[in-house]
């Protein structure tokens, strides 16, 4: 389509013509999509972007953004990075690849994966599966009495399945439908004992969900001492509830955001899988900015279908066999600092 | 299934109009009771009317006058007691069934629709609708028609003075609204029509019209019920007079058989009715 | 007597009206020309802050943007009439959705059909929505609220919580998305049929005697019981009516999004009922008309959109909607009352 | 900034009433005006009200009675005119003014709560607290002595039949809300008490019990505005009669000037009062 | 006329009463009783579904899970009995949250000056809901939906989206989550706050003139208006006051989660709402009780919580809590109309 008469309106100052790109995160309250979006503000002047910073108003939202992505074309941007909902927002992103924009996804690769021209996320999944290793290797055979803190109930979306399943197959359970959370059996064998499943509550994924959640997976089963949590602020939530009771149990989480990686240093958290939005959006960006000035399109990580970010596990209570980084090395590059 | 007669209660009904009494009561009511919590609305109360004549019921302030009605009338489903229509037991469940049994009624509180317009209102759930396929297909309503005959049934009243035939009716003055609600029961009611004071609010000759069109619907061979506290009007419209009291009924009397003067004191307890006191 | 009436009339009737005047009747006769002012006046700004926004191509996307909250706000429109709140609009569009598609699925049943089975369900949950309240006299905010989470579950367990790809469904029940154009401007089957619907509800609700009931059971339910009016039943038939409607707004969503997910559009309660009220109805029922939903759902949408290509960031965007949304019903306010 | 006196327009007082005359007029309305759209209400209304006397404002349904006391007390903004109180121009905001500064109205429209008991409508606005610190500061209500007191001001005015003095007004009977609003204006109206139709819906005994209390209220020094249908009831009560027609007064008469024959006959436009219309 | 007096006396009230009758009586005097009822029935049953639901422990933590939401339907309930509605009230106390957090982080400003002008800033939050409805004249739907955007964006700028931790902010700000045993039951200062809030309130609205306005300009506003009621001040105050609670909550909110975070409660619109009719409180305005909106969110909450001990499933549960709340409210209803 026609390319410049939108330009003039945006009032360009600076030098160099700006080039026009929208970040559409999932929601704009979540602590992880709300540092991908100020990575993103940063970046922006330095690739000489003119940067829309747009979202779903909640999870959920495929409409909201599919508007976005559709206001995008609109706008004349060049490119979209985005963190899809889900696969119901396909259809809009196929038609912002025909109107000619370059389409990133960013923390949650998209079903099918060449639905983008490319994903630049962390595996969810093996997100949770270090956190899981990480559990089983630090109870050493002992009798695991699992709480699993989700996210929601009334809804069904990828991180949710992905990272709590992850965690059990990290833990050596069996999942049964790996995209359906609480169909596994309550008791059986993980790899290093017997395990017990109290519960699947949701969080979410905030600190008051996570401790009304934790209260009630207490109340019904007061001897648990392994609790997996969707993200930080739930786990700190949990910590709540089980330090009102005086209980104690190892917490584990995903995101490693910098709040969360303090409370891994604290001891509130044992571990935690990092992951780095702040990266994902300044490739994205620097990505979108290289190909509107002719430069080469990035490649997909070997064996994956996207760029891998990466994951780093944090905890200061290293297991054998699991690699990891330190809290204070964590904290250096939380969220991608 | 027919209820017995009550007893006439009165034998000064004029000759000529003896044969309306001949027939059966066209609206019956039978021991009808109501109670609320503790408050006792009715007590227990019987009641004829017999086409072509007008019953009036009077009574104090909170006697069951309009608790009466509306248990005649199915908006109120009475704890106890039986309505006979034309000889047959009747169970009204909703004001729509008698409405739709012939019985047309304006409530005290009026029951008209603040937001509509007097056309509206005149003909809610009896809407006329446009002739040939725009009305038996697409049930297109006949507004012209139905607003013009709307305002001539109100200008019949006397009512002069709206100067917007299109006002919503909460804007209309409360005489104004009156007449919307008497003139809706007079043009619809085809067997009974009750009226809970419908010129409590009227002026001087409007009320006259409406005594007039009272008039009219008995010798039109309707059984009409008209409560009202304005004595005169009472006396010089109704062929019998019911007087209600505590919730009970005091008697029966005709404007022959007592004047005003006694009505009043029977109605308020200072003067009993002994002899001929129905059932 | 002839000779009062005419000097009544004479005496009552023959002033000069100023135009001032005579714009206030206008307004009281056709409220929703207010709102409409403010959707006039907020797409002259956006233009003004972007000019793509006046263009045939922006105006269709908006018209698509719009179409599916204006659908689902019609069976709101009529609800919120009766004087009643229905919080399950997005669960039984989103159930009918995941059905109609589940049972097309890959050929599984010609699209015509499932899409006819995924209607019958969206009206039997309007049915269920209506009967509760008919029934068993419950409020409709109780009732609709507890069918939202019913039918939220079930959507979810039958479709296991994935979504099906419009790659997967037959042409029929995508057919919605797609349109014709007429000069730069796009518009969808999906659009032309949301059009339709505010066409055929508008004409039933001013043109016959359903739709007077509809406004007398709202306005005042106990004098409507009064004066006739099959209250119960009337309400009744809003409910499964409305749920008829949610069942068409599936179709097209369907056709929009190329897919079917069962976590689409939580937040189409609050956005249906926020096009119903800056439309100019009442929450408190018997007030209001149909084609001011309309347009208040294109307010709300071109704040959006006009937002959006103003290049206004999401968290200010948000700020800014709340703003516009105050100062859009606060202008609507005052046009109406200018004396 | 005191009005001129409108002229009396009669020269039929009773020379024991005449003092009340020679006083300042308590409220006075002058050139009033109202319209809504093409509605006109009031086209230009004057209105004297003295100390001690009980004027009447008779006029067909629609003339304007209601429209003109509510501009007087404050529930409508006029388009136009003055309103003095006590000689000084007032400018009501609200009805709450009104109240405030000793006008007590009864509208037609009753403004009672629906959901709420007679005591806490009749109270309403004018709640007395407890004695004592729980009073003063936990600004308890004295709800036993309010009930009390609400119970025997309903009394007072012949209503008798009320069962449960706790009941929602909702609840109770036509005749019984209009009693529990106009025993309310009564209790509390200090300087001008206006009543719209007052006995319209209240029975003969009790319309009787209303008259006796609107000229106690008379004798009391307050100045008495009523609105009324019942042409006995205003010959018998008023001091004064304004005739109130198409949205305009079409003069002011006595009880001793004009009879009621006379005064229904200007009323309805048939006959016209062409000396001493007020300016 | 003392005869008749004493003879409509006598008359009427000389009848025996059934238990039945005087249930029924009971009924109609204490609406709530009802609600109360069906809270018990539910303690029940979830207590033989699970026996550790009826455990002081259990108790305790249904107490702390409810106060939350059981004080912002405080704020609610006043805003509903004058026929308004709420939206902003989680945003209002996700905005006092993060006030109070930001300023006194890590000793920037003393814990109890902190929470003052949080609270301070809540009620002003609360002021401007009251002014732009009462000096405006706009819908409370409209109103409050627009600050709930306005507020948020502002609390998520402000804030910059990243949470407090309690370990970073002073022991007066987490004290109300700090409590006491009693024989088991662990009570938290936070809920003893909350019924306190409940105690004063419940007092005002029953007890003083204040509280029959706030039910006169709900049931009826231009017979409140008409009756020389203060309606637009009346009015202006529940705004405000609703506020003040919602500050309160906000800091009871630090106190539980043991942080302050933007996103926290998102729900808390609609289950305050929630709680508030359920209790029994008319969205028309002018019925209600505020102990009954107490006993709603306590129902609410049981729920949730009966369920979870129950082992009941995630999606079957969001399907049995839509049930249980209709049958909750239809039980209701019925014991209500027991003749
Ligand atoms: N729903 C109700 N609940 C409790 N009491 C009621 C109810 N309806 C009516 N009552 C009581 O029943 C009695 C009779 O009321 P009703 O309206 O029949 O009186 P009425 O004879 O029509 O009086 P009026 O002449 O004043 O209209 C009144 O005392 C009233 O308080
Ligand atoms: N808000 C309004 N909008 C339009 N017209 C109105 C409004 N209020 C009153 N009117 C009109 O003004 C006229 C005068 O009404 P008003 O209530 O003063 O009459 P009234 O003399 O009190 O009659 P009644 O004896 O029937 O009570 C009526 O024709 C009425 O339709
Ligand atoms: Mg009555
Ligand atoms: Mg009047």
């Amino acid at each position: 389509g026609d390319s410049g008469s939108g330009d003039a309106a945006s009032g360009g100052s600076g030098g160099g013509k700006k080039i026009g790109v929208t970040l559409i995160t999932k929601d704009s309250t979540n602590p992880f999509f709300v540092a991908m979006q100020k990575g993103a503000q940063a970046d922006a002047g330095k690739n000489n972007v003119e940067l829309t910073i747009a979202s779903g108003k909640q999870e959920g939202d495929d409409q909201g953004q599919i508007d976005a992505i559709e206001q995008a074309i609109a706008r004349g941007d060049k490119g979209i990075l985005i963190t899809p909902m889900s696969d119901g927002v396909n259809a809009a992103i196929k038609k912002a690849r025909d109107a000619g924009l370059y389409v990133i996804a960013l923390d949650t690769p998209p079903d099918p994966a060449d639905t983008v021209d490319i994903t630049f996320a962390t595996d969810n999944r093996e997100a949770g599966k270090l956190i899981g290793q990480w559990a089983a290797g630090t109870l050493k055979g002992e009798k695991a009495t699992i709480a699993l803190l989700d996210l929601f109930n009334d809804k069904i979306v990828s991180v949710d399945y992905n990272r709590d399943q992850g965690f059990l197959e990290g833990m050596g359970i069996d999942v049964a439908d790996g995209k359906k959370n609480g169909d596994e059996a309550p008791t059986g064998k993980y790899s290093g004992g017997d395990y017990e499943i109290v519960c699947n509550e949701p969080s979410n994924g905030a600190e008051d969900g996570g401790r009304t959640a934790m209260e009630k997976c207490l109340a019904k089963n007061s001897n648990i001492n392994v609790v997996y949590t969707i993200n930080e602020p739930a786990a700190v939530g949990a910590n709540a509830a089980l330090q009102a009771e005086g209980k104690k149990a190892l917490i584990v989480s995903v995101d490693g955001g910098c709040a969360g990686v303090g409370s891994v240093k604290s001891g509130v958290i044992g571990a935690t899988s990092q992951q780095y939005p702040l990266k994902m959006a300044t490739l994205g960006m620097e990505a979108i900015a290289k190909i509107a000035n002719g430069g080469a399109k990035p490649a997909v990580s070997e064996g994956l279908d996207f760029f891998n970010t990466g994951v780093a596990l944090v905890t200061d209570k290293p297991v054998d066999g699991v690699s990891s980084i330190t809290a204070d090395e964590g904290a250096k590059i939380c969220w991608g600092n | 299934m027919a209820p017995s007669k009550l007893p006439l209660a009165v034998d000064h009904i004029p000759s000529e109009k003896r044969h309306v009494y001949d027939a059966e009561p066209i609206l019956s009511g039978r021991d009808l009771r109501i109670q609320w919590g503790h408050v006792v609305g009715l007590d227990g109360v019987n009641l004829d009317l017999y086409k072509g004549e007008v019953l009036a019921v009077i009574g104090d302030n909170g006697a069951g006058k309009s608790t009466l009605i509306k248990c005649l009338t199915g908006a109120y489903q009475p704890t106890a007691g039986q309505i006979y229509l034309d000889g047959k037991e009747v169970d009204f469940k909703r004001p729509q069934d008698a409405r739709e049994a012939g019985i047309e009624t304006v409530y005290q509180q009026l029951a008209v629709i603040p937001a509509l317009d007097i056309a509206s209102n005149l003909y809610l759930a009896r809407e006329e609708r446009r002739p040939g396929p725009l009305g038996s297909v697409l049930r297109m309503l006949d507004k012209k028609g139905m607003a013009k005959r709307a305002g001539d049934s109100v200008r019949e009243l006397g009512i002069q003075t709206i100067q917007n035939m299109n006002l919503a009716v909460e804007n209309l003055s409360g005489g104004q609204r009156q007449a919307v609600a008497v003139a809706r029961a007079a043009a619809f009611g085809s067997k009974v029509v009750v009226l809970d004071e419908p010129t409590a609010a009227l002026g001087v000759k409007e009320s006259g019209m409406v005594l007039d069109m009272i008039k009219q619907l008995r010798d039109n061979g309707l059984g009409v019920i008209l409560i009202s506290h304005n004595m005169p009007h009472v006396w010089e419209a109704a062929d019998r007079i019911h007087i209600q009291r505590l919730g009970g009924c005091a008697g029966v009397i005709t404007p022959a058989s007592h004047d005003m003067g006694e009505g009043v004191a029977i109605m308020t307890g200072a003067k009993k009715l002994t002899q001929d006191t129905p059932a | 007597m002839t000779t009062s009436t005419s000097d009544a009339a004479s005496r009552f009737s023959g002033r000069q009206q100023s135009p001032l005047q005579r714009l206030q009747g206008l307004l009281h006769s056709y409220p929703w020309v207010s709102p409409l002012v403010i959707l006039i006046v907020s797409f002259i700004v956006f233009t003004i802050l972007n000019p793509r926004f006046a263009t045939a191509g922006s105006m269709g996307l908006l018209f698509q943007q719009t179409a599916i909250v204006a659908a689902l706000a019609i069976g709101q429109t009529l609800v919120i009439l009766t004087a009643g709140i229905d919080l399950s609009v997005g669960a039984i569009m989103v159930l009918s959705m995941m059905v109609m598609a589940a049972l097309a699925k890959d050929g599984g049943m010609p699209g015509p059909l499932a899409m006819l089975i995924g209607l019958a369900l969206a009206t039997g949950a309007g049915l269920l929505n209506g009967l509760l309240v008919t029934r068993i006299n419950l409020p409709p905010f109780i009732v609709t609220l507890g069918t939202l989470s019913i039918f939220t579950a079930i959507a979810l367990l039958y479709s296991g919580g994935s979504s099906i790809q419009a790659s997967h469904l037959p042409d029929f029940l995508n057919a919605l998305g797609n349109g014709f154009s007429i000069g730069g401007l796009r518009l969808t089957w999906g659009v032309l049929l949301v059009i339709v619907m505010y066409a055929v509800v508008g004409f039933i609700l001013s043109q016959t005697a359903w739709g007077r009931y509809v406004y007398a059971v709202g306005d005042d339910p106990e004098s409507a019981r009064l004066s006739g009016v099959p209250s119960k039943r009337v309400l009744l038939q809003v409910y499964t009516v409305a749920g008829l409607l949610y069942g068409l707004a599936a179709w097209a969503l369907i056709g929009r999004s190329g897919a079917a997910t069962p976590n689409a559009y939580p937040q189409a309660n609050l956005d249906s009922i926020t096009a119903v009220v800056i439309g100019g109805t009442s929450l408190f029922g018997g007030r209001g008309r149909l084609v001011g939903t309309l347009i208040g759902a294109l307010i709300v949408q071109s704040f959006a959109f006009g937002l959006s290509l103003a290049g206004v960031n999401q968290q200010y965007r948000v700020l800014a909607t709340g703003i516009l949304v105050i100062v859009a019903v606060g202008i609507d306010q005052w046009i109406r009352k200018v004396k």
